[in-house]
């Protein structure tokens, strides 16, 4: 038998992995190495898979991501600074039959749009709510964000993060997983592949419970690397968050069907935890 | 005994160079080349390409969507 | 059919209006003076009526963003507010005129700066008409001076709205909100399907279907040289409305030697003040502007060629008087005379200044 | 025809229900109207009042400062608002809890012991009826039937068999109104 060349492989009958068509050729505009590029990945697989790209309805935020409607094939709209849960909230209650989700990141979420958050969750708003992570503010410049861990630098903290003064990192996962709405709360990341399994999984099942009729919010916290503000390569940021930001939020089901996962949510005691 | 012979195709021109998909490579078959694309990134390449399975654990990890993979049973 | 003849407050009337124009949504937040809005819409539980929806939110900032997403789908979407809620909703504002989306607002005015007074005020004006929020637009903006004009303003507004895919205020004040008048109700009309939507609304985020690219609701441009190009798009498009949509009342015009110039509540004082001031023999007139984005300046441009002067009511230190100013250009004096902090001045206060405004004082 | 109401008082006395049927009852006989209320933060036991203005006309100015007729129901509206009463034009009051008479000489000054008549009649509820009925007998400006047709339109469908009652007072106060 004669060898096999690449160019043997290499075939449209033998292809087993490809971009999904949800995805639009444009490049992105991410630093290399950024988890928002695979977060929006799955994204645009989910849909694909569950044939739901004509009846999506994306909104994204501001921050990093702000760009996304340029990579997603699917109607989107951009919303203002923390807003995105307010119009997700309007599209879905005007449109019940689509698939609406908020694509956010941790200062948008959690910071200046905590308000849309909290309440859009509280009403249990039949939505997917994407959060990505990256403990920093990366557009603006590596400010300080609500979940910059403790005595983490960034630009606005440059001698790392007094809980004292700055306040602790913000585990608003854990705040809205307790509102009784909210129907599916997990933490995932996206910088293996074992872990982008299980965050795809993830995702598929907070876009399928907008479809079975029981209603209820779904949230996805992605954790993620901002390597470019951290200061570190890709590689390097990955096994950093490793290391330190999973200890801080660790990754998991917290609430799944509106039950909260046992041991999950503790008690923080100011100062014993750091 | 059949055996998995994988390739992968890396858009090079799209690629950034990260190398988060060098280390998610179970078989270590992949490396960044000593080129720079019209970016200026050594993009990603298939070093060893006998050694891919076709697994896609690089294709799943990269961040940009820029690797295809493609799989054959080899008799 | 026989006319429906009803006594509502203007709070309730807009939010009747609303249902029966087969609005598609009305997210809001509870402010004095206009909880009545809010509250009306909850009473009569739209979502059976029409299938309208809507939605008590935790913010103005929210409400108006809701705004922002049913608008983006083509939805026919409204909220209202006052005065200090109203300067909550100006980011979502400037988002909606620079996403280019139709959407109606309603602001029943109060007494400012702050959280100033819960008494009726029209301090808001410059706020109104020039922009409001930041960056170069402008909201189509009625001035509605009874409660039918505040129920016949929704229809207009909304058509506005769709029209130039603009938002559209109506500029209210605690008065005409809290106050009861005989409103002629129209029919109900049908709200549209959701083909309908999309025909009429080929740019909303209705679900990117596969005879046609992805709509995006944006109101981002990174190269600088685009965002001037739209920025030129939006300033044909004021033209065109100034050149189009004006409506201005003018009553007692042709033989006067004097105008007020008056909208809102203030116009209806100074109907009765000429009413006086005619009984004693003064040639008094008033232009009541209907839009006050588009201004009426050709109308006033136009009465600066014979009247002897032009004398602004209004429940402010003198905003509207600008724009006076600015259409008579100097061919005539013109003067302000107001009350504020929600102190509405009387028909007889407003004889007096027209008196020592004609005396030259 | 234009004739320009205030009615002034405490809050909970039905000064705006009252000033509501009013209106209606004006709507009904085909004619202009506005009904603006006092507005404020106080919920119950402040002082309350409404401007109604019925009229052949379209409505001018919803905020007056003199009045063809003024109904005053405690001390506070009497102070305030006696003086507003044009000349030649109405004050109606009731004199339970009034510690000063009115003074004027240039008005038509008429009491209705509304709060007592309302006690004999056994529902304290149906005291601004009797008012509204002083007020009808004095300026006869809206037919009774208008009158009936108003209160069916101002009050829940599950008030309506209260509205005889509501007539009934406002014969009451028809019959008991008088001249000082």
């Amino acid at each position: 038998m004669a060898e096999l060349t690449i160019n043997d492989i290499i075939k449209e009958e033998n292809l087993v992995y490809k971009k999904t068509k949800v995805m639009t050729d444009n490049v992105m505009h991410y630093c290399p190495g950024c988890g928002h590029g695979t977060t929006h990945r799955l994204v645009a697989e989910v849909i694909e898979e569950l044939g739901i790209q004509d009846k999506t309805i994306g909104v994204t935020p501001v921050g990093c991501s702000v760009l996304m409607y340029n990579y997603l094939d699917i109607d989107m709209q951009e919303a203002a600074h923390g807003r995105a849960p307010a119009i997700a909230t309007a599209i879905k209650r005007v449109m019940p039959d689509k698939f609406v989700f908020t694509y956010q990141g941790d200062g948008d979420l959690a910071a200046i749009g905590t308000a849309e958050t909290i309440h859009s969750c509280n009403r249990g708003e039949n939505i997917t709510i994407i959060f990505v992570n990256n403990g920093i503010y990366g557009m603006t410049g590596g400010q300080m964000a609500p979940t910059t861990l403790a005595g983490m630098k960034a630009v606005t903290c440059p001698r790392g993060r007094d809980v004292n003064t700055m306040g602790y990192p913000l585990h608003i996962t854990e705040l809205i997983a307790q509102l009784p709405n909210v129907r599916f709360v997990t933490r995932q990341s996206v910088h293996t592949p074992a872990n982008v399994r299980k965050a795809k999984a993830a995702i598929r099942k907070a876009f399928e419970n907008q479809k079975d009729g029981k209603g209820g919010l779904s949230f996805v916290e992605i954790v993620s690397n901002c390597n470019s503000n951290w200061k570190m390569t890709a590689v390097d940021a990955n096994k950093w968050m490793e290391e330190n930001t999973f200890k801080e939020y660790p990754l998991g089901d917290i609430k799944v069907e509106w039950e909260l996962q046992e041991g999950k949510i503790s008690l923080r005691n100011r100062k014993l935890d750091y | 005994m059949a055996k998995i012979r994988g390739a992968v195709k890396v858009d090079t021109e799209k690629c950034k160079g990260c190398s988060v998909c060098l280390g998610a490579c179970p078989m270590g078959v992949l490396d960044l080349a000593k080129e720079v694309n019209g970016k200026g990134y050594n993009y990603c390449y298939m070093k060893d390409p006998e050694k891919c399975i076709g697994c896609a654990s690089c294709a799943i990890v990269c961040p940009d969507g820029v690797i295809s993979v493609y799989k054959v049973k080899v008799d | 059919m026989e006319k429906e003849l009803k006594l509502m407050k203007g709070n309730e009337a807009i939010a009747e209006a609303a249902i029966r124009y087969g609005a598609d949504a009305y997210f809001g937040y509870p402010i004095t003076p206009q909880s009545e809005v809010i509250e009306y819409f909850m009473e009569q539980n739209p979502i059976e009526r029409t299938g309208m929806v809507v939605l008590q939110a935790e913010s103005e900032v929210a409400a108006i963003n809701m705004v922002y997403g049913a608008a983006a789908c083509g939805m026919a979407a409204m909220t209202s507010s006052s005065s200090p809620g109203f300067s909550l909703k100006q980011e979502g504002l400037s988002y909606i005129a620079g996403a280019e989306l139709p959407c109606l607002v309603l602001n029943v005015v109060r007494g400012g700066p702050g959280l100033g007074t819960i008494q009726p005020s029209q301090s808001d004006y410059f706020q109104s008409t020039k922009g409001g929020g930041h960056g170069d637009y402008r909201l189509i903006v009625l001035a509605p001076a009874s409660v039918q004009e505040m129920y016949d303003f929704v229809q207009i507004g909304f058509d506005l709205a769709f029209k130039y895919r603009n938002p559209v205020l109506i500029l209210s004040d605690g008065i005409i909100g809290q106050m009861m008048e005989k409103v002629e109700i129209g029919p109900q009309r049908v709200r549209r399907t959701m083909d309908e939507v999309i025909k009429q609304c080929p740019w909303a985020t209705t679900g990117k279907t596969a005879n046609r690219e992805r709509n995006i609701i944006t109101s981002l441009d990174l190269v600088a040289s685009r965002q001037e190009e739209f920025n030129r798009k939006l300033v044909k498009k004021y033209d065109t409305i100034r050149e189009k949509e004006v409506r201005c009342e003018c009553i007692n015009c042709d033989d006067a030697d004097y105008v007020f110039v008056a909208y809102g509540t203030s116009s209806r004082l100074c109907m009765k003040s000429m009413d006086l001031l005619r009984k004693e023999g003064y040639k008094v007139g008033l232009v009541r502007p209907i839009t006050l984005f588009p201004y009426p300046s050709k109308i006033i441009a136009g009465l600066a060629e014979r009247v002897k002067g032009f004398l602004t009511i209004e429940m402010s230190t003198g905003q509207m008087v600008e724009d006076v100013m600015l259409a008579v250009n100097g061919k005539r004096p013109v003067k302000h005379y107001g009350r504020v902090g929600g102190v509405v001045p009387t028909p007889e206060e407003i004889v007096d200044a027209m008196k020592n405004f004609m005396k030259g004082e | 025809m234009t004739e320009e109401i205030i009615i002034a008082g405490f809050g909970g006395q039905g000064v705006l229900s009252m000033g509501k049927i009013l209106a209606y009852s004006g709507l009904m006989q085909g004619q202009e109207i506005a009904w603006m209320p006092s507005y404020g933060p106080e919920m119950r036991g402040g002082t309350s009042n409404v401007t109604v203005i019925i009229s052949d006309e379209r409505v001018s100015s919803p905020i007056l400062t003199q009045y063809d007729t003024v109904i005053v129901l405690n001390q506070q509206s009497m102070d305030k608002f006696e003086s507003t009463v044009k000349p030649g034009g109405t004050l109606i009051f009731d004199p339970n809890g009034i510690t000063k008479m009115p003074t004027r000489k240039d008005i038509n000054i008429y009491k209705i012991e509304a709060a007592q008549l309302a006690s004999d009649m056994g529902n304290q509820k149906v005291f601004n009826m009797i008012v509204l009925g002083a007020f009808l007998k004095v300026r006869p400006i809206v037919d009774n039937r208008y009158v009936e047709e108003g209160l069916r339109h101002s009050l829940p469908e599950r008030a309506h068999k209260l509205i005889p009652l509501n007539m009934e007072a406002i014969e009451k106060g028809k019959a008991e109104v008088v001249k000082m």
